[in-house]
């Protein structure tokens, strides 16, 4: 065990898989001899060479279409996008190549070893570009998979996992907790599942989903609803897709009711399948319509970012909205 | 650190000094004229007869294919076809020029390319019936074939994104230290999309062993090249990356290949691409959903098809004395009726299971795909006449 | 009035405004001399000059970036994408840009002129990307409208709308309907309202939500119901960003049921936006859950492109399985 | 229809001519050596006294201007701050060369372009501030400047979106027949970006009358130009896309203003875009968020501070007589003050009304974003202190 912050447990993970598969390569803009402009990438060019951890021009469709042939070809490429605010000019490789590359070859070839990182999320008064969420574009595209950890610990067994899956995995990184969480995580070797939520406070009066950092954000908000004798389920959703709709389906046939919180706007947002499907799922359960306490339907602003992130006393409200429904 | 400087290789002037287009002269290797004679001083690539057959009945060969399947999706049979009337020397004698270990990712109208790898007649009609024999599980159109073991990546219909995956590719080969490259055909069309810019300056920044070989014939559907790009053709833009590049004469089966020869052994040699510009004609309309009467003339046309690239090889062939009229006449009749045979078979055969509909979009089928494949199959127990393909198997 | 396809509507709605407006400019791909693959722009070069209607490159990152800024300089460019699947090299430009533009600035710029025309759809053995039906990706994106036709009538008033309207408009237009749907098209100038769905039967035991060429799907589906006795309310939602949740949500008040149908794959498509704000606004007059009736998460087939659709069949037992709840 | 023939310009060859980059020579216009002197059989342009010293000014501005920020950044006032350090040059004297009602699209490191069109302190510190002075309204990160009235286009971070997009409003700009080009800045990193490739052959082959100019400053964030790209800089692009191309030393403010002043009549005149590389170094670091010790040498930056642009121009300045010591101190010291000054203003400045939260989404606020205003307005009604920021208004 040794304390590391979200970039070291990356870091780390990194190391352990570069370590254990030759054929890993890392790469992305700044991301050589810099160790990228968050410094995840430290020090991987000194130990595994130029050829394995490499700048790339500066071209996020280019990184990603070149990744995908990388994939295809054998290799196990980790993509480095750095900010997802610019993930959109690989939007055409992501979508109409990673994802679609095994169906539509009938299983012959794959981007299967392919890994995307990418710093995601607000917080850190980045304005319109350097605050996205955008895990709902990519979550409408079959053949994806979407991962994103909540703190060290869950990021290196979440990243080692991501890997060494047989998927593309996008794999989002709540950048206002790069250096902010530091928690125990193993020196060795270890994996967390894909495809499943974690349970991280167990109550029994209504359900709260989350994802990466907005996580905390809840448990604080579960925090004060304890004080009113309110007894909060804490779900961190942790894989976006596929998701975990049985583990959430189960909690809510025990505390009918539902609240989802993230960052990114509203409409259109993932909160928005998570209740479609469990108003589905769990119709005669719910004892008051699911809540989704989102961003605004807006660009992501600068002053007024504290007035738009759905924080713990929104997240507070909602709940208690929800209980008296 | 060492210290870098980025002007080290720049000269100065104190005059506005306007580099203009047309300041490089980019001439296009020519071997044949168009009689198929050797031309004056050129210089003949080693060429075993048994290459040079395999090249001449693999173009002839797509040509009749071509002319049966656009027949086919006339009579309805097939719902749609894509053929490369005119061009099939730029993209055989290219092919011909590689290893069968050299990994080929195209763009669409390289059938010919395959047909050389030895892609089978079978093998075109069960892609094209998209039935269960396909490789692709019938999920894709015609045409977009692929074949892991003849080293022929599955295409895609989105223009230009393999360009940045070939130069992936290559990368890989090179790391893995295996002795090959990639080839990536695409067309000048093509050539403008983001994805055009972002392969090549990748490939030329990080080394990589790739091809990259450009079909210039003339026209984006109805788009002519004056109106794609303003600059001289697609070779001139190898000059601003740093790439080096060959222009050729597509319609000249000997100049193709000698080029692509060359340019395989320097990617391999110096790890570096190489641009190829193939100077060539869509004879062909641009897809049976199309119709050039509406943007160019008969007589533009015409010119064209004296220039065709099957006949000039063709007596270059007859000239070295290694035709056989007999035998190219069995060969001919013969593949006319694999054809017919083919199409016949290949129509007969079944779609895919239905649980094909849900596998491969990832390595195992999720729980959700799960539920809605119950689903489905459930639905069409209910209304077997209504999912006539897939009925019989759900009952 | 006269008989118009589809496409004819749509050429008649860019004649009777770049007659009206000579700041609109049309172009994208074959659109010049050749008036389009599909032909909707037809006789624009010939009528209006080469300036104003004309071939681009075959670019879409480069087509809408060159609209986005023809529309910040105060022209108004309606720019086509081939196949509604080959926006995705533009994403960046639409997301990021065209959908920002007038926030970021203040309101000092905008690209509130641009409309952005595409072909989307599926049931022409068009496979994995001739297929597509790419709306929900947009709908998450504050700033832009989406607007889908259903017939000739309706392409042309709300594509007249759509380049008056000052704000983006993506206008997905449903291909298969393009020869195949027929109606009486008023010749002179008209507009139909932009954010406003359209009730195109009335029902009163379920409500059947969908867009452009779904909604004949679910009429099918609603005639058979209702030889079964059920009436249904058939809502053509027109606009999906900002969409008429008012008007879903006094039907769904008066019925009790929803159904949502669209081509689209159902993780993520806008079905679940739908669900997720009607099962809020109307969680207590809903008897049965929301039902989805979309397109398998999967790439778009070919083989079983059949299987794959939302057709009337699969509709028609959803709303039964919705009234038996 | 005419026929067409994309053979007609190509002559051809019987061997094999591989192009290689170094082909052609790109020399780089300079008129000043690094002490300020008219290089020999250099031609001064024709400049007056004011522009003159009004570029001079705007240069020496800017890097006060510059020094104060990260210095207001290192204190905690702003939270990011951009420096143009070395690169004064291309951008003001570029500026000046342009008249007013030309558009000006820009990458981000372009403030000094900004401030010669007349953009005040006062400007400049509110957009930094995010208060309700901004024209932005306070929604974009400090340096995202835009100004309307000074046909300044807004700035957004998102890299190389703005050259398209230049080729566009050039387009317009010649179609409603305005006297205007558009201007495009970026740096040598952006060049890489798909959008660079379309808006370069977009602009081409559409005849529109923008200069795109490429600051090359040797690095994008860490990465150096020899990771960028293999070619000959920028430059050499231009070939490739048939656009008449200019090299400039970018430290040489007069060799960037004649190149300029020639381009911009080019494209008026010819209806067509030209490509300006200004060569040039980041003397800064990339940003705020930058330690460039991690990636390069002092010593190359050392050498670099040599060829400072601000002082080179000074001696010509000094040399013409055109130079008064007193009036430029008092300038310097003046704008010294008023940054100062304007800064403790602008900080003091409150952020925008919480409405500017949900307007400019649309030209109108939609029903569903009134709904969540007032939600919010209610919300903060009840958790004034968690809202410092706007509570007030909302009671
Ligand atoms: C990204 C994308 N945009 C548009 C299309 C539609 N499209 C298919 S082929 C074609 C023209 C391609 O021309 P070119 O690259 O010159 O190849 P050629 O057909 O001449 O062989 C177009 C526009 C597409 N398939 N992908
Ligand atoms: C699409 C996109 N990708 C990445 C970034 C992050 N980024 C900001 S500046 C920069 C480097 C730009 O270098 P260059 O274009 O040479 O301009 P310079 O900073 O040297 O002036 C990067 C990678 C971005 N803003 N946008
Ligand atoms: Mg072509
Ligand atoms: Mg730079």
């Amino acid at each position: 065990m040794a304390k590391m912050n979200l970039l070291q447990a990356i870091n780390n993970a990194l190391i352990t898989e570069m370590e254990r598969n030759e054929k890993v390569v890392v790469f992305g803009e700044d991301v050589g001899h810099f160790g990228g402009v968050f410094r995840a990438t430290s020090n991987l060019q000194e130990k595994f060479g130029k050829d394995r951890c490499f700048n790339s021009p500066l071209t996020e469709q280019g990184i990603i279409g070149f990744a995908n042939g990388l994939a295809a070809q054998g290799s196990f490429p980790v993509a480095e996008i750095q900010f997802a605010d610019y993930i959109f000019p690989a939007f055409d490789q992501i979508v109409n190549e990673t994802a679609k590359w095994r169906y539509r070859s009938g299983g012959q070839f794959s981007c299967g070893s392919l890994t995307i990182r990418t710093p995601y999320g607000g917080g850190i008064h980045g304005g319109l570009y350097h605050s996205q969420s955008p895990e709902a574009y990519f979550a409408h595209t079959p053949g994806l998979k979407i991962v994103v950890p909540r703190n060290p610990y869950q990021a290196k067994g979440l990243l080692l996992a991501s890997m060494r899956d047989d998927n593309p995995v996008l794999f989002m990184e709540p950048k206002r907790l790069y250096r902010a969480a530091v928690s125990d995580v193993p020196e060795e070797d270890y994996t967390l599942p894909l495809g499943k939520a974690d349970v991280v406070e167990e109550g029994s009066d209504i359900t709260l989903v989350a994802w990466g950092a907005q996580v905390e954000v809840v448990q604080q908000a579960a925090a004060m609803a304890r004080e009113d004798g309110v007894s909060c389920e804490v779900i961190d959703l942790r894989s976006i897709l596929p998701w975990d709709a049985q583990r959430i389906s189960e909690s809510v046939m025990k505390t009918g009711r539902l609240l989802i919180n993230h960052e990114a706007p509203q409409t259109g947002g993932f909160a928005s399948e998570i209740a479609a499907t469990i108003q589905d799922k769990c119709f005669l359960y719910l004892e008051a319509p699911i809540a989704r306490v989102c961003g605004l339907d807006t660009p992501y602003p600068l002053a007024h970012e504290k007035e738009y992130m759905p924080d713990h006393l929104k997240t507070y409200e909602a709940i208690k909205r929800t209980m008296n429904y | 650190m060492n210290d870098r400087n980025h002007l080290s290789k720049v000269s100065s002037t104190t005059s506005v000094n306007i580099i203009e287009d047309g300041i490089v002269d980019i001439p296009m290797l020519q071997l044949l004229n168009e009689d198929g004679e050797l031309l004056k001083g050129a210089v003949a690539p080693e060429l075993s007869q048994d290459q040079a057959t395999r090249i001449l009945k693999t173009m002839e060969y797509i040509r009749l294919l071509d002319e049966r399947m656009i027949a086919a999706q006339r009579q309805g049979r097939i719902s749609f076809y894509l053929a490369c009337t005119g061009e099939e020397a730029a993209t055989t004698a290219s092919a011909a020029a590689l290893f069968e270990h050299d990994m080929i990712m195209s763009q669409y109208r390289e059938q010919a390319a395959l047909a050389y790898r030895g892609y089978t007649t079978e093998q075109f009609m069960n892609q094209m019936f998209s039935n269960r024999l396909d490789p692709n599980k019938g999920r894709q159109m015609p045409i977009h074939y692929g074949d892991k073991a003849l080293n022929f990546m599955t295409i895609s219909s989105p223009l230009g994104t393999q360009i940045p995956q070939a130069s992936g590719y290559a990368y890989g080969q090179k790391l893995q230290g295996n002795d090959a490259v990639t080839i990536c055909y695409f067309g000048e069309g093509a050539a403008s999309e983001g994805d055009f810019h972002a392969g090549l300056n990748m490939a030329a920044v990080l080394n990589c062993p790739v091809i990259f070989f450009c079909r210039n014939n003339g026209y984006a559907i109805s788009t002519p090249a004056e109106e794609q790009f303003a600059g001289d053709g697609i070779a001139s833009r190898g000059i601003g990356y740093g790439i080096k590049t060959i222009r050729v004469d597509g319609n000249d089966a000997l100049a193709v290949f000698i080029a692509t020869q060359q340019a395989r052994e320097i990617a391999l040699k110096d790890k570096c691409p190489v641009l190829i510009e193939a100077m060539t004609y869509r004879l062909a309309a641009h897809s049976t959903s199309d119709d050039p009467t509406g943007y160019r003339s008969k007589e533009e046309e015409a010119k064209w098809r004296l220039k065709d690239p099957i006949n000039r090889f063709k007596q270059w062939v007859i000239g070295k004395g290694w035709f056989d009229e007999a035998e190219h006449e069995a060969y001919i009749t013969k593949s006319r009726e694999d054809i017919l045979a083919a199409v016949k078979t290949a129509e007969k055969v079944a779609v895919c299971d239905i649980d094909d509909l849900v596998n491969d979009v990832y390595d195992t089928v999720p729980w959700h795909l799960e539920e809605q494949l119950t689903h489905l199959k459930t639905h069409i127990k209910k209304y077997p006449d209504n999912y006539p393909k897939t009925s019989a198997e759900v009952k």
